[in-house]
C-alpha cells in the first residue's frame, strides 16, 4: 500500500523539514493539504454566519422587538454578510477545490508557486483574525470587552460607514487583506493553468471545472484591486477627512458605490463560475456520457467573466445615478443572462440518452438547476430598470441573492463536497444520510426564501429588524424554513465527519469518472499526485457505452485502452 | 529571451530609449507655456502614454510576448471601460445645478451645517 | 398588505406593474423550459431503465442550440424594452408648471415634507405627505449633509429613489385618493425599520383649503393636538426623543426639560445640536431650522407632554374641587409637594383615601376607582408639580 | 521541497514520442507571467485612483488647475529625471548580469538604490514645504467645512496627491528593500547568469514604479502649469 498525502511526513514544507505532524500541516506547501485547511477554516466561519442568520430569523419571527435591539440586529446582519461574503463564499470554491482538484485535473504536481500558495493561506488566516478582532472593543484598563462590530452592512456604504462609531476601519482592513489573499490565489492559478498543463492538453482538453477556475482567477486578479483601493480610500477618508466620499465635506457617496460594485459585482461571477464548473463535472459523470456542447460551456464561462466586469451599475438603479448610465447598465446586464441560459440547456441536453444515476452529487446538481433557475430568472426581473425601481432594496433582492448564491454556489459546493469526498479522504460517505440531508436542504431553501419574493414584492424593505404586521406570515414561514435547512446542514456535516473517521474505504474511481484527478495510484492520492505525468491526447469526458474510454496503467500512466 | 543581439547593441538600445524619454520630459515642461495651451491636460496625458509605451516595450521587454501583451491589453480595456462609464455618469449628473456636491461649499459650519 | 398597495394608486404603478407582470409570465415559461425537460429526462433515462449499449454521446445539435440561444435572447430584449420604457415613465418629470413641487428631507429617522408657500407666504411642513388627487406631484429630495443615504419608497406607487446627502434627487407621482405607506429602503442605522410615514392623497378642494390656511394638517386629519406637538412630530423629533416618559430611544428623553432648562437652551439644541452633547450620546442629530415662536410652542409641549395625561385624569375626576396645584391648602392639601410621597402611598390615597389622613384635614375625600395605568400617570403628574 | 537539482519529467504518448513536462521548478516564463499578472493588479489599483481623480476633476475643474499650479514643478521634474535614470541603471544591471558581469550588475543596483534614496529625499523636502504651508493630510486646510478650509476641489486634489504620491513612495521603499534582498541573493550565488528570474522581476517592478510616476507626475504637477510659474 503506497502512502497518501495525508500520512505523516508525506509533505513538502515551506521552511525546513519539521518532525511533528502539527508543524508539517502548518508549513505544508502541498496543494491538497492547503485546500483541506481552507475548507476546515471556512466551514467554521460558515456555521458562525449561519447561526447569526438564525438569530436574525428568530428576531423576525414576530413583529416588534423580540430579543435583539436595532443596533445588535444591524451588527448581526453585517457580521453575517462579512463572514459569508469575504471569508466563505468568495474564496470558497477556488480555495478549496481549486487547490485540491485543479492541479490534479491538469496533471500537475502542484501549483506554479507552492510557497506563495502557503503564504496566501496564512494571509487569509491573518485576514480572518483581523475580522474577528473587529468584533470587539477591548478596554484593557477597565477589563471590559464590548461587542462593537461594524453595523454598516457588508457593503460599507458611505457616508454611513464614515459616520458610525463601530469598528468599521478594522473590518475594512480585514476585507483588504482577504482581498490580497484572493488576488494571490488567482495569480497562482492563472500561471498554473497556463504553464503546468500536462503535455498535449490544450485549453479545449481541459476539464470544465478548470475553465471555471480560470475564468474566476481573472476576476480575482483584476477586480479585487479596485475594491482594495476603495477600502483604503475609505480608511484615508475616515482618518484624514479628505472628503472623497463624505458629502458634508463635498464628496460624492455615489462614487463609493461605483467603486465598490466595480469589484463586488464581478465577485458574484467569481463565486458562481467555479460552481458552474462543478456542475459541468457532475452532469456528464452521472449521466455516463460525454457532455453536450463542451466548447459552448467553456466559452460561456469566459464570456460571463468578461461581461461581468461591465454591469456593476445595476446595483445603482435607485442610487441617484444618471438615467443614461442606468440604461447602459440595464442593457449590458441582459448579456450575462444569455450565456448562463445556454449553459443550463447544455447541461440538460447532457442527460439526453444517458444513464442518469441519482447519487447524491447528482441530486445536488439537479436541485441546483431548479433553485438557480429561480435565482437567475428573478435576477432578470431586477435587471429591468423599471421593475428594479420597485424591487431594489426589498426582500425580493434578498431572496434573489440567496437563491442564486445559496441555491447556486453553495449547493454546488456541497455537490462538489460529495463528489470529491472519496478522492480527498479515501472514504465513502453514508449515501442514505446524504440523500436525507439533500432533501432537507432543498425543502428548507424554498421554505426560507420563496415567501420573501412575495413579501418583497408587497413592499417589505431589507435590513429591517422590525416590520409592519402585514408581513408576519412570510417571516414565520421563513423561520420554519431556517430550522429545516439548518437541520439539513448539520446532518450533512455530521455525515462527512463520521464517514471520514470510520467510513468504508473508497475504490480508486468510485464514480466511473473520466477526468485525470481520479487516475492516481492510491486513494487518497500520494504526494505529488500522479506517479508520472500522462500525455493527454483525449477529451475530458470521453465515454463509451457508459464506461470511461481512456484507461491508464496507473503506475506508468500509459494508456492501455 | 532568445535574441541574437550583442551586449553592445542591447546597451545602445537602453541609451536610445533613455534619450527619447528625456526628450519627452523636456516637451512635457515646455508644452504648457509654448503650444496647445488650451489642451494641456490631453497633451500631457498623451505624452505620458507615449513614455509609458516606450518603457513597457523596451525596458520591460514586452515586445514579442503575445500572451503577456494580451493580458495587459485586457486589463487596460477594463480600466478604460470603467473610466468611460463613470465619466458618462458624472457628465450626466442629474440636478447638478441644485446639488451641493457640484457647487462650492459656501456656508462654513462643519458637521452642523444645514441645507436649504 | 400595505395600505393602498392593491389599488395601483399611481400612473407609474400601472406601467411598472405591467412590466412586472409580463416578466413574471415569461419567467415562468423560461423556468419550465429548463426544469420541465430536466425532470422528464431524469425520469426517462433513470439508471434502472437504460442499458449501457443504449447510451449515446450526443454532443451537438446545431438547430437546437440556435433555438435556445435566440429565443431567450429575444425575451431578454423584450425585458430590456419594458424595463426601459417603464423607467422613462417613472423618471421623466412632468413640467414644473403643471405640478406641485414638494421638498422632501430624509434624516435619521424621519421624513419631512415642505410645501410651496401659500398666498400669505406661509410654508407648511408635515411629517406625513398630503397631496391632491390626480395631480402631478414632484418630490425634490435631499438629506442633511452630515446625515446618511435614505431611500424614499412608496410600494403602492412602485416608486423609490435614494435620498443622498449633498445631492438633489427627484421622483414624481400622480395618484388616486387614498392613504399609502412610505418606507425607508436604504439602510440608515439603528431605527431604519421605523423610518416610516404615510402619503395621504385627498380631494383637490380639501388640499386647496388646507394649503391656504395655516393649519398644520388638513381638516380631515386634525387630531386636536397642540401646535407644539404637531411641530415636534412633523420635524421627526419623536423618532429619537421621548417626552412622555424617561425612556431613551436614540437621543436622551426630554421629559422634565422645562424643570431645569430654558427655552433658549432648547433653541440652541435645535439649531446647533452637536455643540454640546449630553453624556453618553454621539453627535448625530441633524440641525433643524425653526422660528422662535415655533420653538416656544415645542417647549411648552415638551414641558407638559409627560403630565398632560395625568392632568386630564385629575381634571376629569374632579380632584381640583378640593386640591390645588399652587401649594395653598383648600378642602384638601395642595398637590404641590406630593411628588415626594412614594407611589404606594399615592395609590392608597386615591383608592382608599380615608385610611390615613394628613394632619389638619378631615376624612371627607371619596374613594375613586382608577386603573394602575391611570394612577401611574397621576403620580407622574404630581412629581412634575 | 527537495534540495537535489530538478530533472524535468518526460511524458510519453501512445506512439512512444517523448515530451518534456513543464514543472513548477525553474519555470522562467511562469515566473515572468506571474509577475506581469501582479503588475496588472497595480494597474487596476492606480487606475481606480485616477478614476476618482478624474471624476472630481470633471466636477471641480478650476480648483484642480489652481491647486496644481501651486505644486513645485522644479522638484517634481528633477524627480522625474532621477527615476528615468534609475530605470536605465536597473536595466543595464540586468543586461550585465545576463552577460556574466556580476560586479557591474551589483554596481548598477547600488546606483539604483542611491537614486531611489535621492528621490525619497526630494519628496521629503517637498512634503515638508507643503506641511509648512499648512497643506497636509489632517491639517485644517484639508478638512472640509471649516472656515480655513480650501475650496473642495483643492481639498480633494491635495488629499489624492498625498495618498497617491505616498503610495508611490511606499512602492519605492519596498523597491529598495527588494534590491537589498537581491544583492544578498547575488552574493549567495542564488541569482546568477543562468537563474536571474528574481532579478528580472525586480527590474520589472522598478519599471512599474517608474510607469506609475509617468502618469502621476503630469496629472498633479503639469495640468496647472500654464496658470503660473508655481512653486512654494
Amino acid at each position: 500500500m503506497s502512502k497518501s498525502y495525508l500520512d505523516a511526513g508525506e509533505t513538502h514544507c515551506a521552511i525546513g523539514h519539521p518532525k511533528t505532524v502539527f508543524w508539517q500541516w502548518m508549513l505544508t506547501v502541498d496543494h491538497k493539504r492547503i485546500g483541506i485547511m481552507y475548507a476546515a477554516v471556512m466551514f467554521v466561519f460558515f456555521f458562525i454566519a449561519v447561526f447569526t442568520a438564525l438569530a436574525m430569523r428568530i428576531e423576525l419571527f414576530a413583529p416588534g422587538s423580540q430579543f435583539l435591539d436595532g443596533d445588535t440586529f444591524n451588527q448581526a446582519f453585517t457580521l453575517h454578510g462579512v463572514l459569508m461574503i469575504f471569508l466563505f463564499i468568495i474564496p470558497g470554491i477556488p480555495a478549496i477545490f481549486g487547490n485540491i482538484v485543479m492541479p490534479l485535473m491538469i496533471g500537475a504536481k502542484d501549483v506554479s508557486f507552492p510557497r506563495l500558495n502557503w503564504f496566501t493561506f496564512w494571509l487569509y488566516i491573518f485576514g480572518c483574525l483581523v475580522a474577528l478582532t473587529s468584533l470587539f472593543n477591548f478596554n484593557i484598563t477597565e477589563g471590559e470587552i464590548l461587542f462593537n462590530f461594524a453595523d454598516t452592512g457588508w457593503t460599507f456604504y458611505a457616508p454611513y460607514s464614515l459616520n458610525t462609531g463601530t469598528n468599521v476601519v478594522t473590518t475594512l482592513v480585514a476585507a483588504f487583506i482577504l482581498g490580497m489573499a484572493s488576488i494571490l490565489t488567482g495569480l497562482n492559478f492563472l500561471v498554473t493553468i497556463h504553464r503546468l498543463r500536462a503535455p498535449g492538453m490544450g485549453f479545449f482538453q481541459m476539464p470544465l471545472f478548470v475553465w471555471g477556475i480560470y475564468a474566476t482567477a481573472w476576476i480575482q486578479l483584476l477586480a479585487t484591486p479596485v475594491v482594495g483601493i476603495t477600502l483604503i480610500l475609505a480608511v484615508m477618508e475616515k482618518y484624514f477627512g479628505i472628503g472623497i466620499f463624505d458629502p458634508s465635506k463635498g464628496g460624492d457617496p455615489v462614487l463609493f458605490q461605483h467603486l465598490f460594485w466595480i469589484y463586488s459585482h464581478p465577485a458574484v461571477y467569481l463565486m458562481i463560475l467555479p460552481a458552474f464548473g462543478i456542475m459541468s463535472e457532475i452532469m456528464p459523470v452521472f449521466s455516463r456520457r460525454e457532455i453536450f456542447g463542451y466548447r459552448t460551456i467553456a466559452l460561456s464561462s469566459a464570456s460571463i467573466a468578461g461581461i461581468g466586469y461591465l454591469v456593476w451599475g445595476h446595483h445603482l438603479f435607485t442610487s441617484g445615478m444618471s438615467d443614461v448610465a442606468k440604461t447602459i447598465f440595464s442593457f449590458l446586464t441582459f448579456f450575462v443572462a444569455i450565456p448562463t441560459g445556454i449553459k443550463f440547456y447544455d447541461w440538460i441536453a447532457t442527460m439526453y440518452k444517458g444513464k442518469i444515476i441519482l447519487d447524491s452529487p447528482m441530486l445536488w446538481a439537479l436541485g441546483t438547476i431548479i433553485t438557480f433557475a429561480i435565482g437567475g430568472l428573478t435576477g432578470v426581473t431586477i435587471a429591468m430598470v423599471g421593475s428594479d425601481i420597485h424591487l431594489q432594496d426589498t426582500y425580493y433582492s434578498v431572496a434573489h441573492f440567496h437563491y442564486a448564491i445559496l441555491g447556486g454556489v453553495v449547493f454546488l459546493l456541497f455537490a462538489g463536497l460529495h463528489y470529491w469526498f472519496p478522492l480527498v479522504t479515501g472514504k465513502l460517505y453514508n449515501e442514505p444520510k446524504a440523500k436525507v440531508a439533500f432533501y432537507l436542504n432543498f425543502v428548507g431553501i424554498n421554505l426560507l426564501w420563496f415567501p420573501m419574493f412575495i413579501a418583497g414584492y408587497l413592499g417589505m424593505p431589507r435590513r429591517y429588524f422590525d416590520y409592519l404586521p402585514e408581513f408576519e406570515i412570510y417571516h414565520q414561514i421563513s423561520g420554519i424554513g431556517a430550522v429545516v435547512i439548518i437541520s439539513g446542514l448539520l446532518l450533512m456535516f455530521q455525515n462527512f465527519l463520521s464517514s471520514w473517521k470510520s467510513g468504508e474505504a473508497s475504490p480508486l474511481n468510485p464514480w466511473n469518472a473520466t477526468t485525470l484527478e481520479w487516475y492516481t495510484p492510491s486513494s487518497p492520492p500520494p504526494l505529488e499526485n500522479h506517479t508520472k505525468v500522462p500525455y493527454v491526447d483525449f477529451g475530458p469526458y470521453e465515454y463509451h457505452y457508459g464506461q470511461p474510454k481512456v484507461k491508464f496503467d496507473l503506475q506508468t500512466m500509459k494508456r492501455i485502452d | 529571451m532568445a535574441n541574437t543581439k550583442t551586449y553592445e547593441e542591447e546597451r545602445l538600445g537602453y541609451y536610445k530609449v533613455l534619450g527619447g524619454l528625456l526628450l519627452l520630459t523636456v516637451v512635457t515642461f515646455i508644452q504648457p507655456t509654448m503650444f496647445l495651451t488650451d489642451a494641456t491636460f490631453g497633451v500631457q496625458m498623451l505624452i505620458g502614454t507615449v513614455k509609458a509605451w516606450m518603457i513597457v516595450m523596451y525596458y520591460m521587454h514586452m515586445k514579442g510576448e503575445k500572451l503577456i501583451t494580451a493580458t495587459v491589453i485586457f486589463a487596460l480595456f477594463l480600466v478604460s471601460f470603467f473610466f468611460v462609464i463613470v465619466m458618462i455618469d458624472v457628465n450626466n449628473f442629474q440636478y447638478g445645478d441644485v446639488s451641493h456636491i457640484t457647487s462650492e461649499i459656501t456656508s462654513a459650519g462643519g458637521s452642523s451645517a444645514s441645507v436649504h | 398588505m400595505l395600505e393602498g398597495f392593491n389599488t395601483s394608486g399611481s400612473i407609474i404603478a400601472e406601467h411598472i406593474g405591467f412590466a412586472l407582470e409580463m416578466n413574471l409570465w415569461l419567467s415562468i415559461v423560461l423556468f419550465l423550459s429548463v426544469v420541465g425537460p430536466m425532470l422528464y429526462l431524469a425520469w426517462k433515462y433513470r439508471a434502472d431503465k437504460v442499458k449501457d449499449e443504449d447510451i449515446e454521446n450526443v454532443t451537438h445539435h446545431l438547430l437546437l442550440e440556435i433555438t435556445w440561444t435566440t429565443i431567450p435572447t429575444i425575451m431578454m430584449f423584450t425585458f430590456f424594452y419594458y424595463g426601459y420604457t417603464s423607467m422613462v415613465t417613472a423618471r421623466t418629470m412632468p413640467p414644473a408648471n403643471e405640478s406641485i413641487i414638494i421638498a422632501v428631507e430624509g434624516k435619521k429617522w424621519s421624513w419631512n415634507h415642505t410645501y410651496p408657500a401659500n398666498a400669505n407666504g406661509f410654508v407648511h411642513k408635515t411629517a406625513e405627505l398630503y397631496a391632491p388627487a390626480n395631480k402631478n406631484v414632484i418630490l425634490e429630495m435631499t438629506a442633511p449633509l452630515n446625515d446618511v443615504i435614505h431611500s424614499y419608497f412608496v410600494p403602492a406607487f412602485r416608486m423609490k429613489e435614494d435620498v443622498v446627502p449633498g445631492r438633489i434627487t427627484k421622483q414624481w407621482f400622480n395618484a388616486n385618493e387614498g392613504t399609502y405607506d412610505i418606507e425607508c429602503a436604504e439602510y440608515c442605522g439603528t431605527s431604519h425599520a421605523y423610518m416610516l410615514s404615510k402619503i395621504n392623497i385627498i380631494p383637490q378642494a380639501d388640499y386647496d383649503a388646507w394649503i391656504s390656511s395655516q393649519d398644520s394638517k388638513p381638516a380631515a386629519f386634525a387630531t386636536g393636538a397642540s401646535k407644539g406637538q404637531e411641530l415636534f412630530e412633523s420635524n421627526g423629533c419623536n423618532g429619537c426623543h421621548s417626552v412622555t416618559d424617561d425612556s431613551i430611544l436614540i437621543g436622551p428623553s426630554l421629559m422634565g426639560i422645562a424643570k431645569g432648562k430654558t427655552a433658549q437652551y432648547l433653541k440652541d439644541a435645535i439649531i446647533n445640536p452637536n455643540k454640546d452633547i449630553a453624556d453618553g450620546f454621539s453627535a448625530m442629530m441633524p440641525a433643524t431650522k425653526m422660528s422662535d415662536e415655533d420653538i416656544a410652542e415645542v417647549y411648552s409641549y415638551i414641558a407638559t407632554a409627560a403630565v398632560a395625561k395625568g392632568a386630564a385624569i385629575i381634571e376629569s375626576n374632579g380632584c381640583m374641587g378640593c386640591h390645588t396645584t399652587d401649594g395653598t391648602p383648600s378642602a384638601g392639601p395642595s398637590f404641590k409637594g406630593m411628588g415626594t410621597l412614594d407611589a404606594g402611598y399615592i395609590k392608597d390615597a386615591i383608592l382608599a383615601p380615608n385610611k390615613d389622613i394628613a394632619e389638619g384635614f378631615s376624612p371627607i375625600m371619596p374613594a375613586t376607582t382608577m386603573s394602575d395605568d391611570e394612577i401611574a400617570e397621576v403620580t407622574k403628574y404630581l412629581k412634575a408639580l | 521541497m527537495s534540495d537535489h537539482p530538478y530533472v524535468p519529467e518526460i511524458a510519453t504518448d501512445r506512439e512512444g514520442n517523448e515530451y518534456e513536462v513543464q514543472g513548477w521548478q525553474g519555470d522562467f516564463f511562469g515566473g515572468k507571467l506571474g509577475f506581469w499578472l501582479f503588475m496588472l493588479t497595480e494597474i487596476m489599483m492606480f487606475g481606480a485612483m485616477f478614476m476618482v481623480l478624474t471624476y472630481y476633476f470633471t466636477l471641480h475643474h478650476d480648483d484642480f488647475i489652481n491647486a496644481s499650479s501651486s505644486l513645485n514643478r522644479t522638484l517634481g521634474g528633477f524627480n522625474t529625471v532621477v527615476l528615468l535614470i534609475s530605470a536605465l541603471t536597473m536595466g543595464l544591471g540586468l543586461l550585465k548580469m545576463r552577460y556574466g558581469d556580476v560586479k557591474g550588475a551589483k554596481l548598477m543596483i547600488w546606483a539604483t538604490i542611491l537614486l531611489a534614496i535621492v528621490f525619497l529625499g526630494v519628496k521629503a523636502v517637498e512634503w515638508t514645504a507643503e506641511y509648512n504651508h499648512g497643506v497636509f493630510l489632517g491639517l485644517p486646510a484639508l478638512q472640509g467645512g471649516l472656515p480655513e478650509s480650501k475650496p473642495f476641489g483643492e481639498i480633494i486634489f491635495f488629499g489624492m496627491y498625498f495618498t497617491m504620491t505616498g503610495l508611490h513612495g511606499f512602492h519605492i521603499i519596498v523597491g529598495i528593500g527588494l534590491m537589498l534582498w537581491l544583492l544578498k541573493r547575488i552574493n549567495a550565488n542564488q541569482v546568477n547568469r543562468e537563474h536571474y528570474i528574481l532579478y528580472f522581476n525586480i527590474v520589472l517592478y522598478w519599471d512599474l514604479v517608474h510607469l506609475i510616476w509617468v502618469f502621476v507626475f503630469p496629472y498633479y504637477y503639469m495640468i496647472g502649469a500654464g496658470l503660473s510659474t508655481g512653486g512654494h
